[in-house]
């Protein structure tokens, strides 16, 4: 295994914060279970990358950001829409397709975008969210605002020519942006020590001359200490830092990938030791956070919501035929 | 001969040549243990090692970059790119520099490569996963593409490619693997630039390549009911293009239509009308007709994505209207 | 009104928009002190300060990709990419980024961006430098293309272009940028889509753009003497393209001649006589002539480069070729 | 100003060797003088990037190679092409655009290669000669062979994602190249705290997992030493270095280009007092390496060849109008 954890857990999470976090986790991790199961039953076209096993990562740091803040998700990045605020119901009638999803069917489960809420559509082409991403943040400083914008990426688009462009010059121009990387160990069927040499990406940071964290991806409170820290910096005009968020692939790269050719079961089981969700409801009851009766009234509400929003995608109406050519130009 | 897919044709395409000459490797990426995105190198990792069958990093510039370099040294590389999306990710080292430097160096090297990439729409993958581009590349002087329909022919068009001391852009169809057909037992080989007639006819020409030659043989199906003889021509290479037989069907026919799945403005579909016009236009008793990807990025419904692309209806209303006018 | 130079009409452009508009900002290599590598931008830096005319690293795609997100919340960019050649090397994020997300997304974001360039030959640039690719881009759709040859041409759309809330993709020529002509000294804008007639004539249609109208132009006067009539039809915008312009001429006429520098392979001009084949064939006494870039990267020797692309003299022959077809 | 200098030169080079180059320095400088003179004089078409000041670099790292090593030059590369063995009487003859010169009048000053002698053309595409050497590396790798390629390119090149696409896939694969930063201090008209961030470029290596190295691009003794030590390492299987070789651009980025409107008379001027030549010069004659005398009978010699080049590239025919087509394919 390729994980390494830097980071002693502190708890720096206001306290009020934390039922509402481990809602969106909790929501995060349903939406992933319902949707594979959809998708299993051939009731959504397309393809599905799940987000399963990653999802502190988005939920910490979304609990950093507030309105007017963007978010740039991955095409893994279900979890990331929804920790922002995105409406499951609006999702799933866009992997449903249908006309009354986010796109009204034009995106699918990789564009699905929701500008008004700050969340840009993920980008298909593995390692170009960054360079979109770095428009917003320069937008956002012309106009003085003090907000920012966080771009997610994997480990694998560390690799790609277009993060390195974005990062030197959100580097260079001092842009309001936190670039993470959503480190799950495999860039598809590709185990991160065969896509590059480097141990530890966060480094790469100093190359641009801004700062590197690693941490605990499926430690929520060490995401949210390390994200609070860098997105603070970027709120004052401090710019960009890049965050190596250490998480694992739990399943296949879609849906329907059973991830057997490439790695050990081994490796895979230990990883599912490490649940996210587990580790985060742990801690909330360690902390008496949350009691259990707490924790049952949230499940059952997501479960609910997530009931309505598969009723939702599934009754909705398709897009007409001749909205085909809408929306190409202005 | 065996039946057997479009996908498993390529990959003892592959197996062989490896086999056959040591010059020849693989690289792009997840084509190791995992055989490709679309499985189309199952095994060749087990039998010829990492050396040869190369995993890369995401990074589309420095695997064709890569493949260039190691080919000026004589090397035979095969690089995948994973859908022909992507080649907007190494345009220009495909275009500025495989396709340039034979030239710009005035032959000291030859730049035996092949770029092996997938297109088309028909599995929602919307806009960015489902693009037909190989107009752009034809537009390329110093690139060949070939966009094999067949088991038959992508297996022995791929042998040739790689044997060819010229750079090649090799676009299957993403719909097609799944797709059998007819492939001999023994060694064969198909030249470039030979197009093959599918389907003979007399009445009307359909000009096509890749998925679109399905549709164009169903239309003729159906159309064979009508008492309307097409000829389908397959041209399996863009590029060098097979001249001599899209004109002597023209010419017999009298009667054109193109079919391709890319976009109609300025897609290759263009090119060749402007071709028949300019060597053929006396045989012409009508006006060539495209039928061709609508001019909208690929939607993910779909319904609106079967909308946009040509299919067999499609196909025969053109064939149809050709023949009316 | 002012004679001045294509050179001076961008930049006069780039100014008036930017003092017109706040949310309009450049971004580009060299842009600043420099003012350009073509200098279509000395003095904008001086003017409107570093945050607005903004030098960037050698990272075409992060140009690009910048231009793109800040679009999308409002901004105005004009991103330069120094030679169309080099658009190659943000292929990606100009096809399958700032083209398709407007519809991906559903209308939720418009993008009102032009990204400008510069192509060509005649420079003894060598084979990296001197393309003409406007081809790919009209096979795009979600793009505008524009292209204009004349500094009035260039100065009123150009501000059109930075009006407009689509991308546009607004390719200059090379050779252009000294060349003089009259523009208004008062405001005015030129709408997208509407082709120029720079002659009227009756007995052939030169459909061209960009540098090869001046070689049309050069043609249609030699022709002149020998009592031949040609209206050399400006398009200026290949996207959006103004078909009741080309094809009234067409009518009128009979007899075509396309002219453009890019390689003739798949150049746009292919789409051109697909075009009017579909919609003006009966129209036709005579095969469309082509007369377009050589099948060939371009050569460094001055003589072989000018060998490579057409001049008046290709032009008018192509002409008398076609009348008497 | 961003110059810093790193190291203290040692003398490492074997004596023998040295008269040899600066036989090759001063062809090299000499080359750039004359071939600006001509260009001045509208003798030559297209364009032309001098690399006047820059010459210490690949003298001192030709000087490195041997028979099967390769190089690839960068678009700034008469004294990459030059230090490595190529003719200037057939790169004279390519810059006249004629039919004998290297690559028969279609390449011109940006395109020269003659990969018979290991040099492969620069690439007019700034950024991507990485990624093409990485593939001779590979071949070289394949093939097992004791040899290295030297891919060469300027500081603003680093910013393109080519180059790092090409440094992780080296790193990755281990192979057997020095990527060498020319470091020039601008890019076009760029000054470099203008387009990067970070001071010492070097420190990327590190996000490669790979060795990096700084060094005064002006002292050869210094470009020697880190070259020697980086690419004994490739060759021995060690695999890929980074050299960032601090030097200054003299002249303007092109010739005809005065230079003058991003940077101060002062800064040039202060560049200009450390001429590479002439510290090479002066420390030969510290060294007692070399006589005046033996100084003149060079100079003398390289003047006489540049004479002939001249010649020779004048008078030499143009191509055929029928090779305009020649060469496209195999
Ligand atoms: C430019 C590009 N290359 C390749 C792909 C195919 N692809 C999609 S996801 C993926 C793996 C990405 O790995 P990583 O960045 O680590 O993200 P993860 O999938 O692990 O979340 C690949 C190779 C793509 N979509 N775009
Ligand atoms: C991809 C690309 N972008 C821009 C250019 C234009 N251009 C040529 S050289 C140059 C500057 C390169 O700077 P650097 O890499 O430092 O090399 P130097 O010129 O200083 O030797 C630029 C911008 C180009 N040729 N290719
Ligand atoms: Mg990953
Ligand atoms: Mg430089």
């Amino acid at each position: 295994m390729f994980l390494t954890y830097y980071k002693e857990t502190r708890v720096s999470i206001p306290k009020a914060q934390l039922p509402e976090l481990y809602r969106r986790l909790y929501l995060c991790r349903q939406f992933e279970n319902v949707t594979i199961k959809l998708f299993t039953n051939n009731e959504l076209p397309g393809f599905l990358h799940s987000q399963l096993g990653q999802e502190a990562i988005p939920v910490a740091i979304s609990g950093c950001l507030g309105d007017g803040d963007f978010m740039q998700p991955t095409h893994r990045g279900h979890a990331d829409m929804l920790s922002k605020g995105m409406d499951p119901r609006k999702m799933m009638a866009e992997l449903y397709a249908k006309k009354t999803g986010y796109n009204q069917g034009k995106g699918g489960s990789m564009h699905m975008a929701s500008v008004k809420e700050g969340i840009l559509g993920a980008t298909g082409i593995v390692g170009s969210g960054p360079v979109i991403s770095i428009g917003v943040a320069l937008a956002l400083q012309m106009d003085k605002k003090p907000n920012v914008i966080v771009s997610f990426f994997g480990d694998g688009a560390t690799n790609e020519g277009s993060v390195h462009e974005a990062i030197n010059m959100a580097a260079l121009w001092n842009l309001p942006i936190v670039f993470v990387i959503q480190n799950n160990q495999f860039a598809e069927s590709t185990p991160r020590k065969d896509h590059q040499k480097v141990d530890d990406i966060s480094i790469r940071a100093e190359g641009y001359g801004i700062d590197g964290y690693t941490c605990d991806g499926n430690d929520l409170f060490a995401v949210y200490e390390v994200a609070s820290k860098a997105i603070k910096k970027a709120r004052k005009g401090g710019g960009p830092s890049l965050i190596n968020a250490v998480t694992y692939r739990i399943l296949g790269h879609y849906v329907g990938d059973p991830g057997n050719l490439y790695r050990d079961k081994e490796e895979v089981e230990n990883a599912k030791k490490r649940d996210p969700l587990q580790m985060f409801k742990n801690k909330l009851k360690e902390m008496k956070a949350l009691d259990d009766a707490a924790f049952k009234r949230i499940e059952s509400e997501v479960d609910a919501l997530l009931d309505e929003a598969v009723t939702f995608g599934r009754e909705s109406p398709e897009p007409q035929d001749e909205e085909l050519m809408a929306y190409i130009y202005s | 001969m065996a039946i057997i897919t479009y996908r498993d044709a390529i990959r003892d395409a592959l197996k062989e040549e490896m086999a056959r000459d040591e010059q020849v490797y693989l690289l792009g990426e997840d084509i190791a243990q995992f055989g490709g995105s679309y499985k189309t190198c199952v095994g060749l990792f087990e039998q010829f090692g990492k050396e040869r069958v190369r995993n890369t990093p995401l990074s589309e510039m420095a695997v064709v970059g890569c493949a260039l370099g190691s080919a000026m040294l004589g090397k035979r590389p095969v690089a995948e790119i994973m859908y022909v999306d992507f080649t907007a990710c190494c345009m220009s080292q495909i275009v500025n520099e495989v396709a340039k430097t034979r030239y710009m160096y005035a032959g000291q090297v030859e730049i035996p490569m092949v770029i092996r990439t997938q297109g088309g729409a028909g599995r929602a993958s919307a806009a960015q996963h489902a693009q037909s581009l190989e107009a752009w590349f034809t537009h390329v002087p110093g690139l060949y593409v070939v966009m094999p329909s067949t088991p038959y022919d992508v297996k022995g068009l791929l042998k040739t490619a790689i044997r060819d001391n010229n750079p090649i852009l090799f676009i299957e169809h993403k719909l097609l693997y799944n797709s059998k057909g007819e492939v001999p037992e023994q060694e064969y080989t198909i030249p470039l630039g030979k197009a093959d007639i599918k389907r003979p006819g007399k009445d009307v020409t359909i000009l096509t390549w890749s998925r679109c030659v399905e549709f164009s043989l169903g239309a003729a199906k159906e159309l064979e009911k009508e008492g309307i003889d097409v000829e389908v021509v397959d041209l399996r290479s863009l590029k060098p293009l097979d001249e001599e037989t899209i004109l002597s069907s023209v010419e017999k026919t009298g009667h054109v239509v193109v079919v391709h799945e890319a976009v109609k403005n300025s897609g290759f579909g263009a090119e060749l009308v402007a071709l028949i016009n300019e060597k053929a236009f006396d045989s012409l008793d009508a006006p060539i007709q495209r039928v061709a990807g609508e001019e909208v990025p690929m939607p993910f419904n779909p319904r609106l994505e079967a909308m946009a692309i040509p299919d067999s209806k499609k196909v025969a209303n053109a064939v149809k209207k050709v023949l009316s006018l």
